[in-house]
């Protein structure tokens, strides 16, 4: 792609003339950041002719909440809080990923019984997202009762949440060592039972959306990316699995007991919409299968290792990443003296992937934008942290 | 694409298109299956799971006496200041807890003060229904009387 | 059993009445247009509050509850709101456009119900060209859409107004053309004989009576009418997820409740052609066995027009709660690579049959 | 509208006009409050619940309130679901504007009554949405569950019913009152309420003491969480080319590359490293480019994911006398790159020595510069456009250099340590 940048004055800021010249005339529209499909304030300005898409101009910030400014004043635990509030859909995700790099630094281990508690929440939530991204993307494409649906089946899942955690959303519940408090007794009942609805609305979902002939119309060979792309991009998670690239943290890099586990890694061949769509749909399945294995080992013992009394971090640099729906997820904790972090930087999968929605959407109609869109499954707070 | 191919799509889609008509025609025609539950009318038996966490709040006993001994951890680990521990010092001269001010507005439910507390002096309350019209009434004092 | 006799009973009382210089007709006609819009007014409201509670069914939810029993007063709460919303209108709109747009797609529906036949005496104009009149009403309501679009100075509207008109003028060829199909067999285009002709028992509906492309015909017309109503699978115009709320972006207040009301309007209007064409209109669904056939002739006509209507609404909200959006040129694509060579080709199978005489006795 | 509004004045002194106003209000207010369509708009976590409300098992649909209308012309209800940023104020008073009246706002969680979460440290929050737009219900929580939405949604509907069309519909008042940080108030009014009565509480006292001299102080009883176990982390598992090979290949191509804070590192010490973090490399500002290209190329280290850039500044706070320690390299520039080929990262970081730049215009001027690493990673368009936004660091060769996430007017840069604005408010503790 060759990029150049943009001489016109008349074009709005980010376009760039390398592709212009045609014979109509061009228009722009501004898309959102109140927009019913751009999930959240994304703002996107589009360069269209006619319906069909010459160029799109991501614009951030719209809920650009500085919180790396702010978690440089804040203990870690407290940053820990603000975690959830990124990316809302995995927030146990995002707390797992910098308890992960607070261990690293303090040398925590976490007991058997936290690590599998980690894991089942993890991949509920994983479910919960997928069930999220599935209901915005029948949804996007028309299919109202998908999102009713869809919601219907996460809400399964958000009602253990809500029994275990003690909160719908924004859980706060893993600590460095293990996780706040344990998990009733009938806990790997529930999260079977769980599993059970889930599956059976998996199946009903297959027949309403994923068979219906519309449904791969819209996708097939909508918002092809090629397998090197995906990667220059820095493209994480289905995206980049999508485009046929086998890399998936929890197999390349396996924290905590995911090496314990068997589940296979879903991948795309044509990189398109439809390639997106079914592998997380395919992943749902392998979390129900992590999470069968998990319940069926589930050990006893404690839930967490020794709270320290303060976390003071040995100065230096941590590191934590983890695979959340949406691609790799890390902290990266810049540790000078004192309870408070010098630097905080997390890595947000969806502002990668989003570096990958121009080259998908050009050349498709407005239509194919919001399905490229809801395939890239952005959280928008997360971007813009 | 073949003329074969063609058929095929029509009418594979159109098979398509029943089986989904098939789905949501036995949820329309199943009205079991609807999950609702009417909040305003539940009121009386909707009860929260035990952990879950609703404002702050500070248990007293029969006595009206409270366990706060005004130690302010719990305002250190509030991540964005909502509690207040303004200490007075008790007829004995000792410091004890004046006025546990405790801001709703800004309060994120976090448990992080419940966690740092002691003496189990606070607790995460079950009640949602904190809705207001203005936002000066988020401003609680959550002791009745002040410490020991 | 030829004992139906269609009349116009307001033109009977009319009549009755002896009004001098020709008062009679101006009476009639505005006691008819006055019939309609009620039934319109008061259906379409109905209609919003089914569509509702049919999407909660699907959706596994309960739809509307807190306004009167289960909730049924909830569209004219909506109505009633909206009346008494303040207007808005956009900085460089054409007003007079602006404001005539959202009377169009309404006025076609009135138009459209007028020459219906509700029941054996219920009918307000028959037209004998009713079935070339029912094209040409059904052309309004994108008037309408395109100009409500255009005036509202918004690239969203003109967007969803440039799909619609491109969606809507598509569709109306293949509706066309299906109505012609039946002219053709029925070899009538007066909307009231064209009931009369499938007097008899259920095969002699001409859904049946040709036997397989009546059947295909009804589908078909089932498909391109959805697309000509701007329903969804195929509200391209509308579609929230693209183009915020298409042509009516910028109305506020009662431009939007008219164009709310007009959709549900052009659905009693739609079901209501496809009944008459198909399912034998107010005619009973009749088995053959006469003492079946009495109970069922004792019902009035206009219960029986109801019920294939409501069946046939309920339909339609089947389809919309149930499938995703085509893309423009998909749908497109679907109307001329696919709907219309198959409704031409049942066209000239359907003169075959007739000249041949394959139908149904 | 209209019309109606007209009607109290018209028909109230009419005889018995008193009560057709009262009935057509009570028919209006009926309406308007069982038919509330809220906008769609969701900024974030709140967004979810609002959605989860409107969603099978709750179902806002049962107020009349589940038709979310995509264009604001149609809607009657704002909820503020999620965090107001600076960048979405004029957005936001739009979006109310473009509302016909009577409108509403419902404040949905924390953030958008006072900032919630974000009330301290932070210079992109709005201090409670009711500054921008008038709110009508404010519901805590964060999020609040969807329960409690529906009790905000009957506070509204309760107070749209005691409307009436003889006091027309209008916008309430903002909230203009400047933000004081509540917790320094309430210390400061604490502070002065204690003063007052000092005097008082010393005598109580003193005749306390005199009158139980042998009084025991109140202990109170500490709760202690159960005993766990303190376990040792166990070793790491890494993944794709361990350290070793990896530090040897580095080196035997760039001698002049270094392991950060371990300037000194040979294999071995390189190899008892563990294998969980990755290798820090410092690379001289000359040969960043060149580094980049080898990581990139050389098929055994096959570092073709672009993982992440960023920075960090090392300015250290003035000591109390005021002086500064002159960095020789204010920032690093930190690059982290991932093979999706073997699974390992590589992390390296580039010091940078700041411009020489007049001491009053330092704070929002450029500082230092680096090439673009574009042209190798296309990925790195976002994240470099990031850096610039948020430490000044300009890319040079970038394509489309300008702010990512702050408003372009914005002035200064947030991540560097002197940043200072005047919306930031420091946090006790």
């Amino acid at each position: 792609m060759e990029l150049v940048p943009a001489t016109d004055q008349a074009l709005p800021p980010g376009f760039l003339t390398a592709r212009s010249g045609r014979a109509t005339e061009e228009y722009f529209i501004n898309m959102g950041p109140q927009h019913p499909s751009t999930h959240g304030v994304l703002r996107l300005v589009l360069r269209l002719d006619g319906e069909t898409v010459v160029e799109v101009v991501p614009h951030l910030g719209y809920i650009h909440r500085g919180i790396e400014k702010q978690a440089e004043a804040q203990t870690y635990l407290q940053y820990l809080h603000l975690t959830d509030r990124m990316d809302y859909l995995s927030s146990h995700h995002n707390n797992h990923a910098v308890c992960l790099a607070i261990e690293k630094a303090m040398g925590i281990g976490v007991p058997e019984r936290g690590e599998y508690i980690r894991i089942i929440v993890d991949e509920l939530q994983r479910i919960q997202s997928h069930l999220v991204f599935f209901a915005c993307f029948g949804a996007d494409l028309g299919a109202l009762t998908c999102i009713l649906q869809g919601f219907k089946a996460r809400e399964y899942i958000t009602d253990l949440f809500d029994a275990v955690c003690g909160s719908r959303l924004t859980m706060n519940f893993f600590r460095p060592g293990g996780s706040v408090r344990d998990v009733p007794e009938d806990f790997t009942d529930r999260v079977r039972a769980v599993c059970g609805k889930v599956d059976a609305m998996l199946a009903e979902f297959d027949r309403l959306l994923t068979g219906n002939l519309i449904t791969k119309e819209r996708a097939r060979g909508i918002g092809v990316l090629p397998r090197a792309e995906a990667i220059a991009l820095g493209c994480t998670g289905p995206v980049l699995r999508g485009s046929g690239v086998d890399f998936d943290l929890r197999k390349k890099a396996p924290y905590g007991y995911y090496d314990r586990f068997e589940f296979s890694v879903p991948l795309g061949e044509a990189g398109d919409s439809w390639d997106r769509y079914l592998i997380r749909m395919e992943e749902m399945r392998q979390s129900l299968r992590i999470l069968e294995q998990a319940c069926r080992s589930f050990p006893g013992g404690p839930y967490r290792s020794k709270e320290k009394p303060a976390y003071r971090l040995p100065t230096g640099t941590w590191f934590g990443a983890v695979e959340t729906p949406r691609g790799v997820f890390s902290t990266w904790i810049v540790a000078e003296k004192g309870e408070k972090p010098w630097r905080i930087h997390s890595r947000s999968p969806s502002l990668a992937n989003l570096a990958a929605l121009n080259p998908m959407c050009v050349g498709h109609k407005i239509a194919d934008l919001i399905t490229i869109l809801a395939t890239i499954d952005p959280v928008i707070p997360d971007m813009d942290r | 694409m073949t003329l074969r191919e063609r058929f095929s799509m029509v009418f594979g889609g159109a098979l398509s298109m029943f089986k989904g008509m098939a789905v949501t025609g036995h949820w329309l025609s199943h009205p079991k299956g609807i999950v609702t539950e009417q909040y305003p009318e539940n009121r009386k038996t909707l009860a929260m799971h035990p952990n879950f966490r609703g404002e702050v709040v500070m248990p007293h006993d029969a006595a009206g006496e409270h366990k706060c001994t005004g130690c302010s951890l719990c305002e250190k680990a509030c991540p964005n200041g909502s509690i207040s521990v303004l200490n007075t010092r008790n007829l004995a001269g000792k410091k004890v807890l004046g006025k546990y001010l405790y801001r709703l507005d800004s309060c994120t439910l976090c448990a992080l003060c419940v966690e740092a507390c002691p003496f189990d002096a606070i607790r995460m309350g079950q009640n949602f229904e904190l809705a207001r019209y203005d936002r000066s009434g988020f401003e609680l004092t959550l002791n009745q009387k002040e410490g020991r | 059993m030829d004992y139906i006799q269609t009349t116009n009973f307001i033109g009977d009382w009319v009549r009755g009445l002896g009004l001098p210089w020709g008062l009679d007709r101006a009476v009639n006609g505005i006691l008819g247009a006055l019939t309609i819009a009620g039934v319109v007014m008061a259906g379409a409201t109905l209609l919003v509050w089914v569509e509702r509670k049919v999407s909660a069914l699907i959706q596994s939810r309960l739809g509307p509850m807190r306004v009167g029993p289960w909730g049924i007063l909830q569209s004219v709460a909506d109505i009633l709101k909206l009346l008494v919303k303040e207007i808005l209108v956009p900085n460089g709109a054409d007003r007079l456009v602006y404001f005539l747009a959202p009377m169009l797609p309404l006025t076609a529906a009135f138009m459209v119900l007028a020459v219906i036949p509700f029941g054996p005496t219920l009918q307000v104009a028959n037209p004998d060209l009713g079935v070339p009149y029912l094209i040409a009403m059904g052309g309004i309501g994108v008037l309408g859409i395109l100009i409500g679009g255009w005036a509202s100075n918004n690239k969203f509207s003109l967007l969803g107004s440039l799909r619609s008109g491109a969606q809507m003028v598509s569709y109306e060829i293949s509706v066309a053309v299906i109505l012609l199909f039946i002219t053709l067999v029925s070899g009538t285009t007066d909307l009231r004989t064209l009931v009369l002709t499938q007097q008899g028992t259920v095969l002699d509906w001409w859904v049946f009576k040709v036997p397989g492309l009546g059947l295909a015909a009804f589908v078909l017309y089932l498909i391109s009418s959805t697309a000509e109503l701007n329903r969804a699978p195929f509200d391209i115009a509308e579609a929230e997820q693209e183009i915020a709320a298409g042509y009516h972006t910028e109305y506020s207040g009662m431009g939007f409740a008219m164009f709310f009301l007009a959709e549900y309007g052009n659905l009693i209007a739609s079901a209501g052609v496809a009944a008459t064409c198909f399912l034998g209109g107010f005619l009973p669904p009749a088995i053959g066995v006469p003492a079946v056939d009495r109970a069922l002739f004792a019902v009035p006509g206009l219960v029986w027009f109801a019920l294939k209507v409501a069946a046939l609404i309920l339909g339609y909200m089947w389809f919309r709660w149930t499938f995703p959006r085509p893309r423009v040129d998909q749908l497109m694509a679907l109307e001329w690579k696919f709907l219309l060579p198959v409704n031409l080709g049942l066209l000239s199978l359907g003169a075959l049959f007739t000249a041949m005489g394959w139908v149904l006795p | 509208m209209g019309l109606i509004q007209k009607l109290p004045a018209v028909v109230d002194p009419l005889p018995g006009g008193r009560h057709l106003v009262d009935a057509v209000d009570t028919i209006v207010n009926w309406a308007r409050a069982n038919s509330l369509w809220p906008l769609t708009f969701g900024t974030s976590c709140c967004a979810i619940e609002m959605m989860a409300s409107s969603m099978p098992r709750y179902d806002i649909s049962r107020f009349g309130s589940e038709v979310f209308r995509a264009t604001p012309r149609q809607a009657d209800l704002i909820i503020l679901a999620g965090t107001i940023v600076d960048k979405m104020v004029e957005v936001l008073k739009t979006l109310y504007e473009q509302l016909p009246g009577p409108k509403y706002v419902i404040a949905m969680g924390s953030c958008t009554i006072s900032g919630g979460p974000f009330i301290y440290d932070n210079y992109s929050v709005v201090k409670g949405a009711d500054r921008i737009i008038p709110v009508d219900v404010y519901i805590p929580g964060c999020p609040p569950r969807p329960e409690a939405l529906f009790h905000g949604l009957l506070l509204l509907q309760e107070k749209i019913k005691k409307e009436s069309l003889r006091r027309p519909w209008v916008d309430t008042t903002l909230h203009t009152a400047p933000f004081v940080n509540p917790f320094t108030r309430a210390a400061l009014e604490w502070e002065t309420q204690e003063k007052e009565r000092e005097p008082a509480a010393a005598e109580a006292r003193a005749k306390f003491a005199a009158e139980n001299p042998d009084f025991k102080p109140f202990k109170a009883e500490r709760v202690l969480p159960p005993p766990m176990p303190d376990l040792p982390r166990p070793a790491g598992k890494g993944a794709g080319l361990p350290h070793g090979e990896l530090f040897d290949l580095v080196r035997a191509a760039f001698p002049s590359v270094v392991l950060h804070k371990n300037e000194g590192a040979d294999r071995a010490s390189v190899d008892a490293l563990p294998s969980d973090a990755p290798l820090d490399f410092v690379v001289p500002p000359g040969e960043y480019l060149a580094f980049a290209r080898f990581l990139r190329d050389e098929p055994r280290l096959a570092l073709d994911l672009f993982f992440d850039l960023t920075a960090v500044d090392w300015e250290q706070p003035p000591a109390p006398n005021g002086a500064t320690t002159p960095l020789a390299h204010r920032f690093h520039l930190v690059v982290q790159l991932l093979s999706t080929v073997h699974g390992h990262l590589v992390f390296f970081r580039v010091p940078l020595a700041e411009n020489e730049v007049p001491d009053d215009s330092r704070k929002t001027a450029v500082l230092a510069e680096v090439p673009s690493l574009v042209p190798l990673w296309p990925g790195a368009n976002f994240k470099e456009r990031e850096a610039y936004d948020m430490f000044g660091i300009r890319f040079s060769g970038h394509p489309d250099l300008r702010r990512l996430l702050n408003p372009e007017t914005f002035e200064g840069f947030p991540l560097r340590k002197d940043f200072t604005h005047p919306a930031m408010v420091k946090r006790p503790y």
